[in-house]
This record gives C-alpha cells, sequence and structure tokens, in this order.
C-alpha cells in the first residue's frame, strides 16, 4: 500500500519476476542470450529509480540481475565436460520465468473475461428489501470488516488491551470451542476419552491447558469417581 | 425479434424501477421514441403469447417485467439467502467475541466503552455467538463464545483460522523463512 | 414451454443469485431433480436460440439471468455501475490463488518474486479471495482461495472453467529445453 503512493510505475511492473520479464522482452531476446551489458544497464536505470524508494525493490532487482550475470557468465566459459551442470543453470532461472509467465498470460485470459457490472448485468434489488428494520443501516460483513473493526476497536483501546493474542493462547481458545462442542453434545465426558485419541504431546498440553482454563473460568467441573478412580469433566 | 427490442429487453431488465419510454429514449437517442414504443409492443406481446414466467407489464408510467401472479406461490418459497448483516455495534461486539473469547459482558462493555446487553442478545439470537459457562465471580457473570454458525458464515475452517491483524499487515510475517529467492 | 420451466424461469427472475438445482428443488420438492434439469436446459436453449437481451447461463454453481454482453454500452448508459477494478498486479495474484488453491502467501510470492501482502489484502476486502485455513507448518501461515463471487464476477460455472495453464501457450521469448544455446 506504502509502495502505491511512491509510483504509478509499479501499475506496469511491480518485481523481480516482472523486471526479468520486461528486461528479456525489451531486447526482444531468447533468456538464453541475454547481452548482458544492455540488461545492466537497464538494471541500474530502474535501480537509480528505486534505491531511493524502495530498499526491499532494489535488492529484489540485485537478485535478478547477479542471476542473469551468472548465467551469461557460464555461457562465455569454456564448456566442461559435465554439460548437466549448466543445463541447471539455466533452467534455474528459465523455469520461474516460465512459470511466471504462464500465469501472467493466464491473468490477461482472466482479465478478457466477460465481467459482472461492465460487460454483463444481473438484476439487483434495493437492499432494504432484506434488511430487518430498525436496527439502523446494515452492514454485510466479511473477515476483512472483522478484522478492521478490531483494529479500530485496539486503537480506541485503554493500553492494558493491546496485548495481542498468541498463537499458543489462541490453540488453547480452539480446545476450548472445541471442548464445549463436544461438552454440549454430552454434558459430560472422562479424562481419559479427552486424551486416549492424541499421540501428539503438544496437543496433549493444549487440552490439559484448555481445562485448567475451563476451570478457572468456572465453565466446567471436574469429579473423580471414588469406585473407579475415573476422573469426569462436567458440563455447566 | 430486431436487435432495438433485444436491447431495450436488456435495458428493463437490469432495470429495479418500470422504465418510461422518455427514460429509455433518453438512453437510445439513436432511436426515435415511436420505435422504442414499437418495440416494446412487440416485446409485451411477445412475453404473452408465450408461456413464460414473467410479463412485460405498463406500471406507473413506465415499463416492467413482473412474475406472473400464478407462480406467487412458489417464488414466496424461495427464500433468500440471506447474508448476515449486522448493526455497526453488533459487529463491534462480535469482533471482540471472536478475538478475545472466552469473554465477560463487562470485559466487552469496558473495551466498547457502552453497554452492549442488546447487541450480545441480537448476537445471541442470530446464533453468532453462544453461553460457554459461567465466571466464578460475584454474579457469577456468563462467559460467552462464537459459535459454529460463526465459522461457517465468516467461512473459517476454525476459530483458529481468525487471522490476526499482524498477519494482514505486516509484510513476510507469514514467510518466516525467506522463499522469494529465484 | 411447460409449466415446470415458466415456474423456474420465474424462480430465477427474482432471484439475486445464481440459483443452484437443489436450491430449486428444496423450493419445488414435487418435482425432482432431473426433471428441474431438463427444465432449466430447455431454458437456456431457447435464451440461446432467440434475440434476447439476455440469456441464462450457469455460474458459480447456480443459474442465472445475465445480460449479453454486447449491449453493456446501453445499459452502462442507463445506470452507472460499479465494476470490480484490480490493479494488474492484484489480477496477477488472483489469477495464481485461482489456480493454485489452496495456496500459501509465500507460495504466490515465490511465482511472482515480489511480496504480495498488500495485493492479498485488497483480494480479501473486495472478496474474491477468503483465507480458507492454516497450514500445519511453523507459524501456521494462511491459506487462500478464491470465493463464490470470485465465480460470479468472472463469469465461470465453477473453478474448473478456467482455461488450464497448459491450454494458454506458452511463450516463446523463452527456451528452458532448449539448453544447447547457452
Amino acid at each position: 500500500m506504502v509502495d502505491n503512493e511512491y509510483c504509478v510505475r509499479l501499475e506496469i511492473f511491480e518485481g523481480p519476476m516482472d523486471l526479468l520479464f520486461h528486461l528479456v522482452r525489451e531486447n526482444r531476446l531468447d533468456i538464453c542470450e541475454i547481452p548482458i551489458s544492455l540488461i545492466t544497464k537497464e538494471y541500474l536505470e530502474h535501480l537509480d529509480l528505486m534505491k531511493t524508494i524502495n530498499i526491499d525493490l532494489a535488492s529484489d532487482f540485485l537478485i535478478v540481475a547477479a542471476t542473469l550475470i551468472r548465467i551469461k557468465s557460464r555461457t562465455l566459459l569454456p564448456v566442461s565436460e559435465e554439460g548437466e551442470e549448466d543445463e541447471e543453470e539455466g533452467t534455474e532461472i528459465a523455469r520461474p520465468l516460465s512459470e511466471y509467465l504462464r500465469f501472467k498470460k493466464a491473468a490477461e485470459t482472466l482479465a478478457t473475461r466477460p465481467l459482472l457490472d461492465q460487460d454483463v448485468f444481473v438484476r439487483r434489488f434495493s437492499p432494504e428489501d432484506w434488511t430487518d428494520k430498525g436496527h439502523g443501516p446494515m452492514v454485510q460483513v466479511g473477515i476483512c470488516d472483522l478484522i478492521d473493526v478490531f483494529k479500530e476497536i485496539m486503537e480506541n483501546a485503554k493500553p492494558e488491551y493491546l496485548v495481542d493474542l498468541t498463537r499458543e493462547g489462541l490453540s488453547v481458545k480452539k480446545r476450548i470451542a472445541e471442548l464445549v462442542d463436544i461438552l454440549e453434545k454430552s454434558s459430560s465426558i472422562t479424562f481419559q476419552e479427552l486424551f486416549s485419541s492424541k499421540t501428539n504431546r503438544s496437543e496433549i498440553v493444549i487440552t490439559f491447558l484448555a481445562i485448567l482454563e475451563m476451570v478457572k473460568m468456572d465453565m466446567i467441573r471436574i469429579a473423580q469417581q471414588l469406585q473407579d478412580g475415573v476422573v469426569r469433566i462436567f458440563y455447566g | 425479434m430486431d436487435n432495438l427490442s433485444a436491447i431495450i429487453e436488456s435495458l428493463l431488465f437490469v432495470s429495479e424501477e418500470p422504465l418510461s419510454i422518455s427514460k429509455i429514449h433518453s438512453v437510445l437517442k439513436e432511436f426515435d421514441k415511436k420505435k422504442i414504443r414499437e418495440a416494446i409492443e412487440a416485446l409485451i406481446e411477445r412475453y404473452q403469447s408465450q408461456e413464460h414466467g414473467f410479463t412485460l407489464k405498463e406500471v406507473a408510467g413506465g415499463f416492467q417485467f413482473r412474475t406472473r401472479p400464478e407462480y406467487s406461490e412458489w417464488i414466496k418459497r424461495l427464500k433468500p439467502s440471506n447474508p448476515v448483516r449486522l448493526s455497526r455495534p453488533a459487529l463491534e461486539t462480535l469482533t471482540i467475541i471472536a478475538y478475545r473469547q472466552p469473554v465477560l459482558r463487562c470485559e466487552i462493555e469496558e473495551i466498547r466503552g457502552v453497554d452492549c446487553g442488546g447487541t450480545i442478545r441480537t448476537l445471541l439470537e442470530k446464533k453468532l455467538i453462544r453461553v460457554v459457562g459461567r465466571k466464578d465471580l460475584p454474579g457469577r457473570p456468563l462467559i460467552y463464545g462464537t459459535t459454529r454458525q460463526f465459522l461457517e458464515v465468516f467461512d473459517l475452517k476454525d476459530i483458529t483460522a481468525l487471522p490476526s491483524l499482524k498477519e494482514l499487515e505486516e509484510p513476510n510475517i507469514l514467510c518466516p523463512n525467506d522463499s522469494k529467492s529465484l
């Protein structure tokens, strides 16, 4: 997003594969017969433009140019006995580039399809028809809305709420949700049942942490039977 | 059917309201109003003579496709698959519950700074959240979490698939091993 | 046209989204799915053979009336539209996701050779792609796939309706196999 502010050129090409494609095309040459001086010159021009703008892009270009130079230098050296090695060097860059070009082509094809609301139209109905009345304006929500809303809320919230969730925390939360699902179906479950199918060590730890958390939250009760010593978890 | 009729048919098709001749003329300036009227009449004729699910009718000073009344029973059975629509406050409450679950109402209210009883009720009604337990605190407050329905609505495999803020904003956090090399 | 076709036509006419056979069947329980499919095929045939302003198309796993592309200019004169506009980088990222789904961000970046966080975010916002889960890899990266909306926007029956990458002729400026010229 920040990139867009700098130059429209990114609309034309964005980075290494694009650049490589551009350079190869501009010279209307086989990638296998790359005129290195031309490439370097063009590359330096791009670098001049980019280095003041985006160091990431500049370094990406450097990789492209370095790879090209390496390929070229190989072709200038006397052919050794091990011809296969050379072949690998050549394909190393040609393969991803040709893959990228296939997708580029596919993207062009996709763009030629009849586009909804540009080439083809469907019947639309005024949104009031379906919205619940009396709840103010409604938004149709997707994941991005959730994230955006969460971001806004957190920006306005007090500092103590700004700690983001850790991955471990998420896993425990997921396990809690799963346990609630299980307990909603059958109101109790034995400890053994919860762990028997889990061979994975971290799963066991996460399940255990989830149970502790749920006990702390008073979501579940745990009881042990006197006779057989079976530990049972009860919901609610 | 000539070309003009087909063009007018496409205009009537996409229009939410009845289209008057002069409205159509304003779009099809190349054709005179008489020609437009003739084309519309041919269309009306056509939809009347053939057995279609809808007909072209003159309504409120314009022309509009309308379904045949005899099929109204079937149409009423077709419920629009109602996408979940939430008010902004409900969305905020839902978001907090999704990211902070299991969570208490007072915690949600502390973050939002307003009473959330109404929005929580709405979300419970829409089955997007549920009560997952009670906390061992004075008053034994209810603990809330999201439901399976929530995952379905947001197309998530499970709650951990919920992307974090960081993941969508910071570049490269998803690819710890730099795979950008050619 | 028989009665069933006319009823289905009226349902398709009032529906804002593509209707699948099973959705239609849920309304028309009296008719079996085979009959429904036959009726729809008759309708498609009919709108294809006659010169109509719109046709019946199979889109995103359902059926929907859509205007003929040749009339788009007139329709745009009638109502200003707001089509999805994508930059070329966004379109490329979308294409890779469409063909390679379920796919990780780093896999997309490997093909494009650049950071794709921004374009992925744009595509998520436009609801053309979605998070389909997380991969069991270090960092549990998000997995992306295309949405129903994607199929609707690009007028695709289903994801297999995309031309295969092989079908798309490989440009000649490369000669990955011809290693002799090295």
